[in-house]
């Protein structure tokens, strides 16, 4: 089922986000500032996610106590998801007339 | 400031049946607040109804009661026109009393 | 079926509009620790009994005795509470000289919720709103004629969501 | 946690992604029709659950489920909202310090005309709901505006609902554009996914009502804003419009908007409107 290729898809996204190696507090200030950017756009949009504020404030939460691998980690999934609000409010401009009742 | 105590008593001739509502937080001292500190117990721990300035009922409560506590029970007798005195007490030593008339 | 049916918002305007009918008589706080002048010699409140962390100490607390499951004991609760803050449980029987009514829930961190004395002349039935921590056995305790009986329901508990 | 919220985040993403290639593209927009917008709105709704009365779909999750219903009457034999009920009450009399009162600044006094909001005020070109007239009357009497989110705001629209109970929800969208706009927006955002967990309000309360989410039976939309403002057990106290609406966006995990955003009270707006005809219920009381 589709559940089956989700997990894997998501298993594989995890990989790639956590196996970048020892990040330096400027691969986790970069990070943070595109997620930060992409976090913006979300709230132009009218569509923020409360799980990426969450995982900004983790990521600065690791900064702070150094941890930059964690902290850009943390910092990237804030970006990616983020840039997925943003990828639903687009769509949903269109689409939202798919569930009306009419 | 109003009383605390929302009183019901209605009489059917042979009975009065009576409903009582309080305004009470009724902290059990179980549940945390917003910052994760335990919020302190805050609760009614004894209800008395008098009828003729006897009781007619009397409430024990723990912290496990809902927030503004609700009761309900009946006693045989009470007429139309008389009065229901209604106390409590907290585990702070806060008390509060009204009389109802019985309709 | 709707709230708004007319014997309903009549009683609820009564309400409002009879707010003077109830008259206050006294009110405010008694320094901390003062006991309570209203409160009669004979009805000590029973502070071990709501220390208990089980229902069965808590009844052997209360009562100095152990409860048998009676069918004249009839407990009315919900099977799935509509929110473990609310539970609305109330119970009746057909049992003699009832002098007291106990309402315990086995799950939450002290088990005994509430303790009624029934006087003569008082109808052995209440209705009482209570809540529970988690899915758990509400327990009820009636004392009639000296002797202890109980009746025992499982309420489910639930909580949060995207319910309402 | 951490390995979870992750797999949420790809999860939700990739079925983003799939959701949008897979499906054909959008209805094309068409003409703003709010008649025929309530129409079939409400034979959606009784088409749904035949055995309903028009009027119960007033008392939300509790017509859906016997053994909730029991719980409600219960409570309702001397409901939880009633201190709010009387605090709005004594509110509502009590004057201003220039003497006025909210009843000066609504029609009929302000009793029995909740149903008449939202209304769409003309010369502004927006929506009033309830709640934000409220706070405008105190602040042309030179009162601090109260928040949309606390007891006080619930208790005055309590009392207010109150003296409307039983009257049929009687909104207007009058034909100028930016009424029609606005009723479209709300609409618009009634039917949006949005969230982490990619819900619209419609996902939960259209194509959802009487099912269980957690055990929780969800209320259907048609009739769910005329018993506001309620008493929510799961709060532990009042809440108004804007309390829900807010709640709900959190929810589903999106960052709600700030209370009487326009969107939100289109939302109120078009929601109210396709309710028209079934009766405020409010103050209510709800799991």
């Amino acid at each position: 089922m589709r559940i089956t290729t989700l997990t894997s898809i998501a298993v594989l996204l995890l990989l790639g986000a956590t196996s970048a190696l020892a990040a330096g507090e400027d691969d986790y200030k970069a990070a943070y500032a595109a997620a930060e950017a992409a976090n913006k756009q979300a709230a132009s949009l009218r569509n923020q996610w409360t799980t990426t504020a969450s995982m900004l404030a983790a990521a600065k939460k690791f900064a702070d106590g150094g941890d930059f691998d964690k902290a850009t980690a943390s910092a990237k999934e804030a970006e990616a998801l983020a840039k997925a609000s943003i990828f639903q409010a687009t769509s949903e401009k269109e689409r939202w007339r798919d569930l009306e009742i009419r | 400031m109003a009383s605390t105590i929302r009183v019901r008593a209605t009489s059917s001739g042979e009975t009065t049946e009576v409903q009582a509502l309080i305004q009470h937080p009724m902290d059990s001292g179980f549940i945390k607040d917003s910052k994760g500190e335990l919020i302190p117990p805050h609760f009614i721990q004894q209800l008395t109804f008098e009828y003729n300035g006897k009781p007619v009922f009397t409430a024990d409560w723990g912290g496990g009661v809902s927030k503004d506590p609700y009761v309900k029970f009946a006693f045989k007798g009470g007429k139309k026109g008389d009065e229901l005195k209604v106390s409590w007490v907290d585990n702070k030593g806060a008390t509060d009393t009204t009389t109802a008339k019985i309709q | 079926m709707t709230n708004t049916d007319n014997g309903f918002s009549a009683t609820r305007r009564l309400i409002l509009q009879g707010a003077g009918a109830v008259a206050l008589v006294g009110l405010g706080n008694l320094p901390f620790g003062l006991a309570p002048a209203f409160a009669a010699a004979n009805d000590k409140y029973p502070e071990e009994a709501f220390k208990q962390k089980s229902e069965a100490d808590a009844i052997k607390s209360l009562y100095g005795k152990t409860a048998e499951v009676s069918d004249k004991v009839k407990m009315d609760a919900p099977e799935i509470a509509e929110n473990g803050a609310v539970v609305p449980v109330s119970v009746t029987t057909t049992l003699a000289d009832v002098t007291s009514i106990s309402f315990l829930v086995a799950e939450n961190p002290v088990a005994l919720v509430a303790s009624y004395k029934i006087p003569a002349g008082t109808m052995p039935s209440v209705a009482n709103r209570i809540k529970m921590a988690k899915t758990s056995n509400v327990i009820v305790v009636v004392e009639a004629g000296g002797k202890l009986y109980s009746a025992t329901k499982e309420v489910k508990v639930t909580v949060g969501g995207c319910g309402g | 946690m951490k390995l979870r919220s992750t797999i949420q985040f790809a999860a939700a993403a990739f079925a983003l992604a799939l959701l949008a290639f897979a499906a054909p593209p959008a209805v094309s927009a068409d003409k703003v029709d709010p008649v025929a917008d309530e129409k079939a709105f409400k034979k959606f709704f009784y088409d749904k659950f035949p055995k309903l009365k028009p009027e119960d779909f007033v008392n939300g999750p509790y017509s859906m489920d016997a053994d909730l219903y029991k719980q409600w009457q219960d409570k309702e034999q001397f409901p939880p909202y009633e201190f709010s009920l009387e605090l709005g009450k004594e509110m509502f009399s009590k004057p201003f310090k220039n003497g006025k009162t909210y009843g000066d600044c609504f029609p009929n006094n302000g009793i029995g005309i909740r149903q008449d909001y939202p209304t769409f005020d003309e010369k502004e070109g927006k929506v009033i709901t309830l709640e934000l007239a409220l706070n405008r009357c105190r602040e042309a009497n030179g009162e601090p505006a109260f928040s949309y989110v606390r007891d006080e705001m619930a208790a005055l629209t309590a009392y207010m609902a109150f003296t409307s109970r039983g009257k049929p929800f009687n909104i207007k969208v009058p034909n100028d554009p930016r009424a029609l706009a606005a009723y479209e927006n709300g609409k618009e955002y009634f039917y949006t996914r949005r969230g982490q967990l990619n819900f619209s309000c419609a996902t939960c309360h259209v194509q959802s009502p009487g099912e269980k989410v957690r055990t929780e039976v969800l209320a259907p939309a048609l009739g769910i804003v005329n018993a506001m403002p309620i008493y929510r057990s799961e709060w532990n106290g009042m809440g108004t419009t804007s309390r829900r609406f807010t709640t709900c966006n959190s929810q589903i995990r999106g960052v709600p908007l700030t209370p009487q955003d326009d969107e939100y009270r289109n939302v109120e707006y078009y929601l109210s409107y396709v309710s028209n005809g079934l009766p405020i219920s409010g103050p209510g009381a709800r799991p």
